[in-house]
């Protein structure tokens, strides 16, 4: 039980938890400020042209912002690394699935119908002929 | 690691073994299958963070769904996002996070036995999620409004007068319904040459550029995928020269995934009131507070969620 | 188009023109290819030998590794079977080396067993650039083969000795082409194209056959959604494939002044593709007869009545038809419910046909309606049987009816 | 229920034991004792099995006449195999071993008073229940005739009325299997005793616990995925529907990619069982423990990597076709280890063959054949001819029933006695072992003929000479029908003998011998103590020795049974024999 000898030994004038652990206030204030500064920048940064790059920008400020949480707000600092597997684990499996099924889509993607589909094209040409969209096939 | 585990919770019986039954009477919250507190705090959190597992899992599968839709029309995310209310998605990040704050101030509130900052933080939270859902039924209402929906709808004129705009002209000739110049068959001499397949229907099986119902021109997409400081005005969509085909589908995996993680935020708003109503009664103190630790578990994935579903909706570049 | 009714549909047009019928091949029944052995389907296609071999080739080494596992059990049974009711048996608890072997070689072996399959599989993928092409369309549930001259069938029929390339494209649910004697399979999926190619070197004629089967479940007459492939010679192929994409024209050609020609003896043959839903005798189908199905009369004075023929769940057609309503004439009304169908639902009835837009050309579609104006000859009598063949008077006999 | 309760033979002789600690039906409707949650979720399970079967026979009866028969219609037919797949899938064996064998057995076997969420574990019977009715509600409802694996487009736009009641009784089914997912995990991870270590583990906690992972990583892609398709259904949105511009290769990846893995829900925990039996049957230390436990772990890791092989001529891409095959062989390897251990387990045994031990030695061969025949189908060239004919059918009918089923069967038989303090006729036992093998392989070996022959599956008829009908396949009568005719008469072999099963099971209950505390003479905890167990498992901390040692185990005249010595055996283990 590191996690509850440590909780021993920081703030001992506090009554302690019996399990578990506990995270300073300043700790926590200041993750809280970060994801909030965090959130600025990534609306300024969708106004700045960077191409390509800017999906990823938003990715990677996401992905900071979400380890911010789990390891402080969810304690996985200090927590069992068990824990912490799970919902690695589980991540890598998300993305497991998503790049198998992104590559058979890259692949076949060229077969597929990017046009107006099927019902839609009929829907528009019986009620709204005049919209642009419809001249898109 | 496994092993490091069964050695810990072999401590933990090992630690506890001169007063083995003595824990169920000196903590009332004991369940009888669980020997200590620290087994029955150890095991609640690896049960909340499988289920949180299964969450990662339920919305994964909804974010793969999101990149292969937005693979395979780019230019349909990129104007259609335009349609999304960057300021009022903003403030409900803002408010999921400070939410999120609150809670991880309380449950350390609650293990340090501070009952009045517990209550406080919870309210706060509580707020901070209803607040969030008021937000959120602004923006789908904005939306509903102009016919900014899922499916077929997206594409019904949105009132009386716009259905007169989009009536006005004839129909296109293409349309087999009104193709109906019927040849007389009886003039029975006259036959028909044999028709080659269309030239556009050959080169669309020949190298397979094209779906079943033709492709997008090229000219149209790169005029979507242009908007830079674009504002469509979200009323008249339907007439906008730059609505790329397919538009309703972004707005289906819009309303699915924001709608998901609401209901999630409504379940949270149900537990934490229910965690309100407990801590005023003074149910959790710094040897027991696993629920108030379990719930700030959740609504942090709450929130882990909504941070990656903000940029990937409202902040297409 | 169902298989029985195009050969009865042949077989009324024959029999009504004993010339033709001289001029044809004899009216006997064509007959599949049978499989000879206890495996596999008889193979006629490029694929086929490499197919069966890599299938026996793993079916004997599971036979083996069967055996072996069956026996091994059953000497154990027998030999160690417990004697006594003292238990404590003595044995060894691991044996790495032994371990190591069978994770090993069965590893080795599916090794093997993969790369053979792979070579195969990527011959299958890769359609020679001369393969003669042809579009597939299926739909619930029937099979249509277009070739390149516009030509279309509901049996597929390839020339020998050729790369015959499938493009293929569905209407509205998944299918899936399979020829088990040529060893391929691919499912046809709505909202894109897939293709398929093999060569069929042996020649059928039109006495003998291979099946076609759709085996990716796709509703009610799922298992008859299946055809004959004939493979012809080179000459019999572009014979039948010119003939085929003209037979329409040269019959009206051959009959000149006489239009009824078109709907007596073509009509049968194109009412083929409706048979499957639609009955002519009134009895019920999976959309409304074109016979006197409910005291109403034939689909042509349903319609002329107006009244009586309810779509939409409940409206009259004539709110419908007439000088400046939706359609003009009946006509136009039939015309559309065939290239459109989904227009106007005929109350009672789902609304699950396909549209036929593309498929049927306007002169065909034009016979068809024809064939519904004239079930009836003028004396109320029956024009067609249950099965769509022409029994009427059929006047002076018709040439080039095949 | 209730009534085990009046049977005088345990009130007597074990005063307090989990049936009789609290009387009366609520007791069961409330109890949070994972051993009542356990037999709940069992007699629940042999309902739907019944109900499944009876569809089944259905199905093979009208396959005995080629054409159309007046009392089955072609959509008859189709909403049967479909209710047939779905009941089999969702509410037999996905939750027969795990939820009602399982939730019996592990806490016992690990050692604990319960699972670590006993009301999380009531809570998952009663969703389960849910989805039942959902399940009903959608035969009220018109039946649905999608096919077990709901593919789209049809399913989104299928007239049958039933079709979302039971996609919401799967995606509610979904979340009862994902909470005792949660449950097992955190038991074997947090409620094991001193000396419980993890290669002390039976093999069988091994088995649950790689299911666990499964069941926690693969459902809820179940559970959006049939979301998904509710609402593609209800709104016509577009995501998988291609008329609205959506994609149906994409809803297959999806659907498999929960469907592959839940394939190895159904069979890794039979493994376990049949690990279990073949080692207490020959009364010999299991062979490889550490093969046959990472095995599982493989298998459940390498499951997440190949459902791709579902979709080999789907319109997946060549490029991916090819990529799955190969992993696909990678699973091959954990079960072909599995299957040579526990050969290597009978090899010196002192093996007795008692009805669940003739269940074992049947998993073995009919797994054999069930593997082994799933590699023709893993192999690209062979499969574009084999996949969709009755060859997959015959494939997964092995392992899924003969190997998962006869696996739960057989376990039943094994932990009977211990579930209910009663021996079952042996005799009669054996005899419906018999034929039930026998029935099996004639149903589903002739589908093998059938389906390398090209006989495509969810086929109404086969032959539409004999009935006239346009349409149907022709000439196939004199190739297909005596397949199908042996096909059928095996079902109805088979059938008997789980009915008698049934029968002479539910006699036991009544009539039967009082079980002693071990009756094959296991050692491992479950056959510590008394059948049936007390309300809380073990009055005091059980001594944990190796579960495979069998030296501390002798028969005991008196009880009828085998008795182990704890001390003795505890010993046994410690010193460092074995692992």
């Amino acid at each position: 039980m590191a996690s509850a000898s440590h909780a021993a030994h920081s703030h001992g004038n506090e009554p302690h938890p019996l399990v578990g652990h506990l995270v300073p206030y300043s700790t926590l204030f200041a993750t809280g400020g970060a994801l909030l500064f965090l959130t600025v920048i990534t609306v300024a940064a969708r106004y700045i042209d960077l191409g390509e790059a800017n999906i990823y920008l938003a990715i990677g400020i996401a992905v900071v912002k979400a380890t911010l949480v789990s390891l402080f707000f969810m304690h996985l600092r200090w927590d069992r690394p068990f824990n912490l597997m799970v919902l690695v684990g589980s991540m890598l499996f998300v993305v497991l699935m998503m790049v198998f099924c992104m590559m058979d889509v890259g692949q076949y993607q060229a077969t597929l119908n990017k046009g107006n589909p099927a019902k839609v094209q009929t829907f528009l040409e019986a009620n709204a002929p005049y919209a642009p969209v419809t001249t898109k096939k | 690691m496994s092993n490091a585990h069964s050695a810990d919770s072999h401590d933990a019986h090992g630690h506890d073994a001169h007063h083995g039954h003595g824990d169920h009477a000196k903590y009332p919250f004991l369940a009888h299958h669980f020997d200590t507190p620290n087994q029955q705090f150890e095991s609640g959190k690896l049960g909340m963070w499988v289920f949180l597992a299964t969450e990662v899992l339920f919305f994964g599968a909804l974010f793969v769904m999101y990149a292969i839709m937005r693979f395979k029309n780019p230019e349909v995310f990129s104007y259609a996002s335009n349609y999304l209310d960057t300021i009022l998605g903003g403030i409900n990040t803002c408010v999921l996070i400070l939410s999120s704050l609150t809670m991880a101030v309380g449950v350390r509130a609650a293990q340090t036995n501070k009952k009045g900052l517990l209550v406080t933080c919870l309210a706060l939270t509580l707020a901070g999620a209803i607040g969030f859902l008021v937000i959120k039924y602004f923006e789908y209402r904005h939306k509903f409004e102009h016919n900014l929906k899922w499916g077929i709808a997206f594409y019904q004129p949105i009132d009386a007068q716009d259905a007169e705009t989009v009536k006005m002209a004839p129909k296109p000739v293409e349309n087999p319904v009104l193709a109906i110049a019927a040849p007389n068959p009886s003039a029975g001499a006259k036959v028909e040459p044999i028709v080659p397949l269309p030239p556009v229907d050959r080169s669309a099986i020949a190298l397979p550029k094209a779906g079943p119902d033709g492709v997008a021109t090229v000219a149209l997409v790169e005029k979507a995928q242009e908007p830079v400081h674009y504002k469509p005005q979200a009323e008249d969509h339907l007439l906008d020269p730059m609505l790329p085909p397919q538009t309703h589908r972004f707005f289906a995996i819009y309303y699915i995934m924001t709608g998901l993680h609401g209901i999630h935020v409504l379940i949270g708003v149900g537990v934490i009131a229910w965690l309100l109503v407990m801590a005023m009664r003074g149910a959790y103190s710094s040897d027991y507070f696993t629920p108030v630790d379990l719930v700030g578990l959740y609504w942090h994935v709450v929130d882990l969620v909504w941070i990656f579903l903000f940029p990937l909706f409202y902040l297409i570049h | 188009m169902t298989v029985l009714n195009s050969i009865t549909s042949f077989l009324a047009q024959t029999a009504a023109d004993p010339a033709a019928a001289a001029s044809t091949s004899a009216p006997v029944e064509p007959t599949s290819i049978k499989s000879t052995e206890f495996w596999m389907p008889a193979g006629a296609s490029n694929f086929a030998a490499e197919v069966d071999w890599v299938f026996h080739f793993i079916n004997w080494i599971n036979v083996f590794f069967f055996v072996l596992v069956v026996a091994i059990m059953c000497y154990f049974v027998w030999k160690y079977r417990q004697k006594g009711r003292e238990v404590y048996a003595r044995g060894p608890n691991h044996n790495l080396p032994l371990e190591l072997g069978w994770t090993i070689l069965p590893t080795i072996i599916v090794v093997v067993i993969f790369f053979m399959g792979f070579k195969g599989y990527v011959s299958m993928r890769t359609p020679p650039a001369d393969a003669y092409q042809i579009d597939v369309t299926a739909q619930q549930w029937s099979w249509q083969f277009k070739y390149p001259n516009g030509a279309t069938s509901a049996d597929l029929y390839v020339p020998a000795g050729k790369p015959v390339k499938l493009v293929m494209r569905s209407n509205d649910v998944l299918h899936s082409l399979y020829i088990p004697d040529f060893r391929v399979k691919q499912d046809v999926v709505p909202g894109r194209y897939t293709t398929l190619w093999f060569q069929a070197d042996a020649a059928t004629g039109e006495e003998t056959y291979h099946r076609l089967f759709c085996t990716e479940y796709c509703g009610k007459d799922h298992s008859r959604m299946n055809q004959r492939v004939y493979v012809l010679g080179e000459v019999q192929f572009s014979d039948w494939v010119t003939k085929q994409g003209r037979w329409l024209e040269e019959l009206a050609v051959k009959n000149p002044g006489d239009a009824s020609i078109l709907w007596k003896v073509g009509g049968p043959r194109l009412y083929g593709r409706c048979a499957s839903c639609h009955t002519i005798d009134g009895a019920p189908g999976t959309g409304p007869s074109w016979g006197n199905y409910d005291g109403s009369g034939d689909v042509w004075d349903r319609i002329q009545a107006g009244a009586v023929h309810k779509v939409d769940g409940g409206k009259p057609i004539q709110d419908f038809i007439g000088p400046g309503k939706q359609y003009e004439t009946p006509e136009a009304y039939l015309r559309a419910s065939i290239l459109n169908p989904g227009e106007h639902v005929v109350s009672n009835y789902g609304n699950v046909m396909p549209t036929f837009k593309g498929q049927l050309r306007d002169a065909e579609v034009d016979v068809l309606i024809d064939m519904m104006k004239n079930l009836k000859d003028k004396d109320g009598k029956p024009n067609f049987d249950a099965k769509g063949r022409f029994i009427g008077s059929m006047g002076p006999a018709p040439a080039g009816s095949e | 229920m209730t009534t085990l309760d009046a049977r005088p033979t345990i009130a007597a002789e074990a005063p307090d034991n989990y049936l009789t600690f609290r009387r009366g039906l609520l007791s069961w409707l409330f109890t949070l004792d994972h051993k009542r949650i356990g037999v709940m979720y069992l007699f629940a399970a042999l309902a739907s099995f019944f109900v499944g079967g009876v569809m089944a026979l259905l199905v093979r009866t009208k396959l005995l006449f080629p054409g159309e028969v007046a009392w089955m219609t072609a959509d008859q037919y189709n909403k049967a195999f479909t209710l047939h797949g779905a009941i089999m899938v969702f509410l037999v064996i996905i939750p027969s071993i795990p939820a009602a064998l399982g939730n019996f057995v592990l806490p016992i076997m690990l050692g604990a008073k319960d699972v670590a969420f006993p009301r999380l574990n009531l809570f998952s019977f009663y969703l389960w229940m849910l989805g039942a009715i959902c399940a009903v509600w959608s035969l009220i409802a018109g039946g649905f005739d999608t096919g077990w694996t709901f593919y789209t487009p049809y399913s989104s736009t299928s007239q049958a009325g039933g079709v979302i009641p039971v996609l919401v009784g799967v995606f509610i089914l979904g979340f009862s299997s994902i909470f005792t997912g949660i449950n097992f995990v955190v038991t074997i991870h947090k409620l094991r005793p001193p000396g419980m270590t993890w290669f002390r583990m039976p093999l069988f906690l091994w088995a649950l616990y790689a299911t666990a992972i499964i069941q926690v990583l693969a459902t809820p892609v179940l559970g959006i995925t049939v979301a998904l398709l509710v609402i593609e259904r209800a709104f016509n949105i577009g995501i998988f529907d291609p008329s609205m511009g959506g994609d149906p290769v994409l809803f297959q990846h999806f659907f498999w990619f929960y469907s592959h893995p839940a394939v190895y829900i159904m069979i890794l925990p039979g493994m376990g069982i049949i690990s279990e039996i073949i080692s207490v049957h020959s009364h010999r230390h299991i062979f490889g423990f550490r093969f046959i436990a990472f095995s599982s772990i493989a298998i459940a890791i390498f499951s997440f990597l190949v459902w791709g092989h579902h979709m080999f001529t789907s319109g997946q891409s060549p490029l991916m076709n090819v990529l799955f095959s190969a992993i696909t062989f990678s699973v091959a390897i954990p079960s072909a280890v599995k299957v040579f251990n526990w050969l290597a387990t009978l090899y010196k045994g002192s093996i007795s063959l008692n009805t669940p031990m003739l269940y074992g030695l049947s998993f073995i061969f009919l797994f054999t054949i069930g593997g082994l025949t799933g590699i023709p189908l893993a192999v690209l060239s062979t499969d574009i001819h084999l996949h969709d004919t009755y060859f997959v059918v015959a494939h997964f009918h092995y392992v899924m029933m003969g190997s998962a089923l006869i696996a739960m069967i057989g376990g039943l038989h094994h932990w009977w006695p211990k579930m209910f303090g009663v021996m079952y006729s042996e005799f009669w036992g054996k005899i419906a072992c018999a034929l039930v093998f026998v029935g099996f392989n004639l149903t589903f070996f002739t589908q093998f003929m059938l389906g390398s022959q090209g006989m495509p599956r969810r086929y109404y008829a086969y032959d539409g000479t004999s009935a006239g009908i346009p349409g149907y396949v022709e000439g196939m009568a004199e190739t297909f029908r005596i397949y199908h005719h042996i096909s059928t008469g095996g079902s109805y072999i088979m059938a008997l003998g789980f009915v008698i099963t049934g029968i002479y099971l539910l006699h036991s209950l009544f009539a039967g011998r009082k079980a002693p505390a071990n009756p094959w003479g296991g050692a491992s905890l479950e056959w510590q103590c008394t059948s049936p167990p007390p309300h809380d498992n073990f009055s005091k901390t059980p001594r944990v020795g190796d579960c495979y040692d069998f030296s501390a185990v002798h028969w005991d005249e008196k009880q009828q049974g085998y008795v182990v010595d704890a001390d003795a055996h505890a010993s046994s283990a410690t010193s460092g024999k074995g692992h």
